[in-house]
């Protein structure tokens, strides 16, 4: 505990606040990184996930794909590019970038799947193309699960951007190096620290996004059907849901 | 790539060391996550704390939690058992939200009934919520079990043997086999740890080999929710 | 007129879901196709918008074949009504209801103005057209659906199983509506449901299937139930409450004139006034509703 | 290890020799291991040990018994206070500054330390020798290394400040003088960087490790930390291996591992036998 | 014999699902709930294994208060069926069937010899014994749920809409082998359905609620259908396909004697033999299911 007040201390430590070597400094390029990885792996995954949920096709080869990559070692991608391309942003740009398509894909594809089936079938029986399918039913749809999935991915980066400053390309995880390097434990713990304050920062500007775009229907209909359990007890309110159910034959 | 020839034996040994390290962690994440999915998913009010809590946690970075570990656990840097609790913390930190909403997935009739036939509320749990929460929990023992492996690799900077150290040592000596060694037997690792987690749930989980098909119809695409 | 001219339905997995179905649906009236469940019923309906294209075979609508008509032009042209309603739940009622008019084109203004007429028609309160769907009960949901397949007012509409998931109670209120629409609107409506209750209470004609949408018969309701075709079709239409040859009960009488009638079963299937035994035939003015009535107005749906 | 079975004359207790996450250290570590092992000793080797940080609790408990150091570094690690001084100085302050269970054998002629250093080219350009000429050069610097190169009393602040070097910037490039930073240097992202005086990189690459004449850099021989546990056996043996092993020593077997990418063990046997210490 | 003494049930959010309800449901007969959503059937249902715990009020089984009874301990003696069967989905058929035997300790090989009986009782093939319950079709799985609420000899089985999810023609089916068991058997069934037919068919004593469980009549099915209580009752009892007051269709006949009757909604409902407009009352000899015929074997349940 102390020594996270020594952490806390260190950040606010005006000496530590300005210039080039200044909190400011660095969290602007830990959030440069993090939105120029977000926007390079959303342009390629929410397209293919789209393809992906709209098809229905390629969808195992994708998802054994993306389990490979959860399991790459960041570090090394991160060195083993940079040995070719040198220091600097690209290197953990790429690395990142390969770090958060999976879940922005899973997101994507999974909020295509979520959609129900019935309703893309009365979308199709009305006379929509695949086309007007895609935009103006299955995307805002699948809003809040492909949100869910930038949610993660963002959180992701945010954490493994320390990373960065191992090829030279800056960010908070400077402070956990060079903490790390000269047993300075407050720099550290101070790095760290704020490193998870834009997670948090990130996860409340998230939850409003979500608010704001999730389609007030899909609101209104979670609103009646919490996904959740409310009462959780013996007696849990079953009566008007089964009788939907019971209509629902298959 | 001769490098790889000339060392198999100790891509071997290292091999040994990563898994010796990360199937206990994903074991131990696994059953700790248990009781803390089932608080988050029976009381209401849990749920988002524990939620947000655990995505939150897995955003601190890696290293400083394994340093700063053994200054609150009065362990050494080097200490299998610093090491392991702080992987375990970010396998359960993943792991809870999936036995979360695994134990939220199951049909509340199914629940209901076992209630009426007479289970007592702990024989329900054990017997019939956690068992049938099995598919979920295993997609998210699955995500727990990639990102373990991965993981581990970061711990290597404290000294502890695992593939990571191929890294360190591959850049330092400029021997791009040896960086890619570790990334392969990584992947390896993990997707043989994959196999094996879903050949484990097929035995465990008979019944869900073979209903999908008797019960979704030919051509229509069901509804899934993959964990993302 | 829609016409099935021997059309096969086999899906890519082996399925036969139709099998050589040949059939003539005049216009302005309602057909219903029943049957139980997987015999095609659903197949068939989504043929005549081409949801579903079929293997072999051919069906016109009014001399056109439909093939040779695009799939979305054509769907536009034909109201779909189903089980679920299939409402879009991210748009308000109002929207969900002009969907096809301004997936067409048509200015918002005038759109919304033509749902909210629809909207009444289908007797729902005007001040839902601002909720979603997930704000409505099931039987509003249901109308929504149904106006939503009157909005681009079409000749035809498909409606399957629009009242397969709503409470009985609800369920009779939305039949009624549904005959007083066919007076009003006067359109080609195809309808599937397995209850033949339903069938009978809605349908001009009424189509029974078996599997492989092979039909068992085809008929007025009055021509169906007195002259079953076959054990398999006097069975269906007895199914759902035992047979429907009523007897006279010895032991449980109302007061007055009426005696209380069971059925093959056994079981009490309702009352009628006969004085003495002897049938009180007075008020015998059943609805006229036998296709032969209607056809003479078709040939333009 | 067929050597250990040959001659068991003394079968003391097992040593634990530790390494850094540093394949010249190890090598060296690999060294120590051989010897001993050749004189009977049981050898438990704990190498690729991560930084100093970590390792150097263990071998304060006692964990580790030989582990090879370097003079300087060791020394400020133990007392940050001490920032110049000749060989000698630096290897009497160690004496003094280790605890009392620890002590360091005979230092080594080979060691491995911090310089400046630059590419042939830049160095051409600016008729760069030592240190101090680096205020030749008109053109604004960036420095590039660990991070924490930037704080340290050698750093870039000193350039400016003893030597009135223009520093324009640093960028830290965090695999201790590895092929990233040295593929920085060659690109011309930075023009003066730290790497060891041992690495092979420096050769490979042109590059050249400025003269420090007035001592910025703390010097860093190899040198044996030991624990209590070693005998004096062993401390003839390790010290017979400090005597031997000579600068160019160091930076050909180190040069074997990167180019060559022999294992410790080939690296470590051949040294030995070269310089007939096997016995 | 079950008795509910002015029993009432609000839940924590305020929603009053029982006020004062006050039955007594004879020992061996079966007493059906019926009525539409919501009206609290369920409730009451489950008040009686202690699913439900009422805010006010007492029932008695055989005179015991239940409240004094451990649930648990309750639930193993008392049968129970729901709408999608709520079989354990990870266990065999088999399993299923002997879940609470085996929750007692029965030896699993007794158990599961047992199981295989009441799967011949309830008219499953054994060679489904060993599948999964998602391997089954609707109609089986209900009956496995049968099975199950059998397996523990219960005196009192209870059936929450335990036909509500399957097909009209399977659900016949299941009626009728119900009214065998019942016969069979001779247990207290008490079965809650919203279908009035289902009620009018099973029911040998039926009890017609309003919302908050309040009776709106109680009776046998004939003794309602000749008199009922209210404009609620008679309402619902002709709910789902018009009302039941039948005449004479003057137009469609069938061949013979035969005419066809048709409801108030103007529909076709049933044929009856009735030569010469004299209604043939030979053969009407009608169930006796009336609850008087057996109340005298109660008190045992
Ligand atoms: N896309 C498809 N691919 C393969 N088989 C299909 C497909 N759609 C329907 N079928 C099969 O074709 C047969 C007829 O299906 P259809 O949906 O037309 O039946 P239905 O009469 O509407 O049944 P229900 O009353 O259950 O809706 C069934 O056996 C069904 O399983
Ligand atoms: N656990 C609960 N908490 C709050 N309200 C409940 C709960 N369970 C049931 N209710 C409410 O109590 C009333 C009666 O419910 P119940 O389930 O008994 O109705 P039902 O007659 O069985 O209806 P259905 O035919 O739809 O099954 C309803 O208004 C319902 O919403
Ligand atoms: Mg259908
Ligand atoms: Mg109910």
């Amino acid at each position: 505990m102390n020594l996270l007040f020594e952490g806390f201390a260190w950040i606010f430590d005006p000496a530590h606040h300005g210039g080039d070597e200044g909190i400011g400094t660095r969290i602007l390029q830990h959030l440069g990184i993090t939105l120029v990885v977000m926007v390079i792996a959303s342009l390629i995954a929410i397209p293919l996930g789209y393809l992906i949920g709209h098809t229905g096709r390629g969808r195992s080869v994708v998802v054994a794909l993306s389990g490979g990559v959860r399991a790459l070692p960041t570090l090394g991608v991160i060195s083993l590019i940079a040995l070719s391309v040198g220091i600097g942003f690209t290197a953990p740009v790429i690395a990142l970038v390969i770090l958060a398509i999976p879940s922005i894909l899973a997101g994507a594809y999974s909020g295509f799947e979520a959609v129900d089936r019935r309703t893309i079938d009365a979308a199709r029986a009305v006379g929509m193309t695949e086309g007007q399918i895609v935009t103006r039913v299955e995307v805002p749809l699948g809003l809040p699960l492909l949100i869910g999935g930038l949610r993660s991915a963002t959180l992701q980066v945010i954490a493994t951007a320390t990373l960065a400053d191992y090829v030279g390309a800056g960010g908070l995880g400077r402070y956990i190096f060079s903490g790390q390097a000269t047993n300075d434990y407050p720099q550290m713990l101070a790095g760290s620290i704020l490193v998870i304050m834009l997670a948090l920062v990130s996860e409340a500007l998230f939850s409003l996004l979500q608010r704001s775009l999730v389609p007030a229907g899909v609101v209104a209909a979670e609103q009646r059907q919490p996904d959740g359990e409310t009462s959780g007890g013996p007696t849990r309110k079953s009566g008007p849901r089964r009788s939907l159910i019971a209509g629902a034959r298959r | 790539m001769n490098w790889i020839g000339n060392n198999l034996p100790l891509i071997g040994e290292r091999t040994l060391d990563h898994i010796a390290i990360t199937a206990p962690v994903i074991l131990l994440s696994f059953l700790i996550s248990v009781p803390i999915g089932w608080v988050a998913n029976r009381f209401t009010a849990s749920r988002g704390i524990v939620l947000s809590a655990s995505g939150v946690f897995y955003a601190i970075p890696s290293l400083p939690l394994f340093v700063a570990l053994p200054v609150i656990l009065g362990t050494g840097l080097r200490s299998p058992v610093n090491v392991t609790i702080g992987l375990t913390l970010y396998g359960i930190a993943l792991m809870v939200r999936s036995t979360a909403d695994g134990l939220a997935s199951v049909d509340p009739d199914v629940t209901q009934s076992a209630t009426a036939m007479g289970f007592s509320d702990s024989s329900r749990f054990w017997r019939v919520e956690l068992p049938l929460a099995g598919p979920v929990l295993l997609a998210g023992l699955r995500v727990v079990s990639v990102s373990t492996v991965s993981l581990a690799t970061v711990v290597a900077v404290l000294g502890v043997p695992t593939l990571g150290l191929f890294f360190t040592d591959g850049v330092e000596r400029n021997i791009l086999g040896e960086i890619w060694a570790g990334i392969v037997m990584t992947i390896v690792i993990a997707l043989v740890f994959d196999v094996i987690i879903v050949q484990l749930g097929r035995l465990l989980m008979p019944w869900t080999r073979s209903s999908s098909a008797a019960v979704s119809r030919p051509g229509r695409r069901t509804r899934v929710v993959a964990p993302v | 007129m829609i016409e099935f001219r021997a059309v096969n339905k086999t899906f890519p997995d082996g399925t036969r879901a139709v099998e050589n179905f040949s059939a003539v649906i005049p216009s302005r009236t309602t057909t219903v196709l029943v049957g139980s469940s997987g015999c095609g019923k659903t197949t068939l309906l989504r043929m005549i918008n081409r949801m579903v294209d079929p293997t072999d075979g051919a069906i016109e609508i009014d001399g056109e074949n439909i093939a040779d008509v695009a799939a979305v032009k054509l769907r536009r042209s034909i109201g779909y009504v189903m089980q679920n309603s299939g409402l879009l739940p991210h748009r308000k009622v109002i929207d969900n209801i002009a969907t096809v008019p301004l997936l067409k084109g048509v200015p918002k203004a005038d759109a919304h103005r033509h749902a909210l007429e629809l909207m009444e028609t289908v007797g729902l309160d005007l001040s839902l057209a601002q909720r979603y769907p997930a704000q409505l009960s099931g039987g509003q949901q249901q109308r929504v659906g149904v106006a939503r397949g009157l909005a681009v007012n079409p000749n035809i509409l498909l409606m399957d199983e629009p009242f397969g998931a709503v409470d009985p109670i609800v369920r009779a209120d939305l039949q009624k509506e549904t005959l007083r629409l066919q007076r009003e609107l006067d359109k080609t409506v195809v309808f599937v449901t397995h209850d033949i209750d339903e069938a009978f209470l809605l349908g001009d004609q009424v189509i029974i299937l078996e599997k492989g949408a092979r039909i068992a018969q085809q008929g007025t309701p009055e021509e169906i139930l007195a002259n079953p075709a076959s054990e398999f079709v006097a069975d269906f239409i007895g199914a759902d409450r035992g047979k429907r040859r009523l007897t006279v009960s010895s032991t449980a009488q109302p007061q007055g004139d009426d005696v209380v009638l069971i059925d093959a079963g056994g079981y009490a299937a309702g009352v009628i006034s006969a004085p003495d035994g002897k049938l009180a035939t007075g008020h015998s003015s059943p609805k006229s509703r036998s296709i032969s009535n209607k056809t003479d107005q078709a040939g333009d749906a | 290890d067929p050597l250990a079975d040959e001659n068991s004359s003394s079968d003391g207790e097992t040593l634990v020799v530790g390494s850094q996450q540093y394949y010249s250290n190890e090598i060296v570590a690999e060294i120590y291991s051989q010897a001993l092992e050749n004189a009977g000793y049981t050898i438990d080797r704990q190498f690729q040990i991560g930084a100093r940080e970590v390792y150097l609790p263990e071998v304060e408990e006692g964990n580790i018994d030989v582990f090879p150091e370097y003079t300087g570094s060791l020394l400020q690690a133990l007392d940050p206070s001490v920032t110049s001084g000749t060989s000698d100085e630096v290897y009497s302050q160690l004496v003094e500054a280790l605890p009392e269970e620890l002590s360091v054998l005979d230092p080594a002629e080979a060691s491995d330390q911090n310089s400046w250093t630059v590419t042939q080219a830049f160095a051409d350009q600016y008729d760069l020798t030592d240190i101090a000429s680096l205020s030749n050069v008109t053109e604004p610097i960036t420095v590039g290394g660990n991070s924490e190169l930037q704080t340290r009393p050698y750093g870039p602040d000193a350039l400016q400040e003893l030597y009135g070097v223009t520093v324009a910037g640093f960028t830290a490039v965090e695999d201790s003088g590895g092929p990233l930073t040295v593929k920085a240097l060659v690109d011309n992202t930075i023009q003066l960087t730290n790497i060891y005086t041992a690495s092979p990189l420096i050769e490979a690459n042109d590059l050249i490790a400025l003269e420090d004449p007035d001592g910025l850099f703390l010097p860093d021989n190899i040198v044996p930390v030991v624990s209590d546990k070693v005998d004096a056996d062993a401390t003839d043996i390790l010290n017979e291996i400090s005597a031997a092993l000579s600068a160019e020593d160091l930076v050909s077997m180190n040069a074997e591992s990167v180019d060559e990418q022999k294992s410790s063990e080939e690296i470590a046997t051949a040294w030995l036998t070269e310089n007939d210490l096997l016995g």
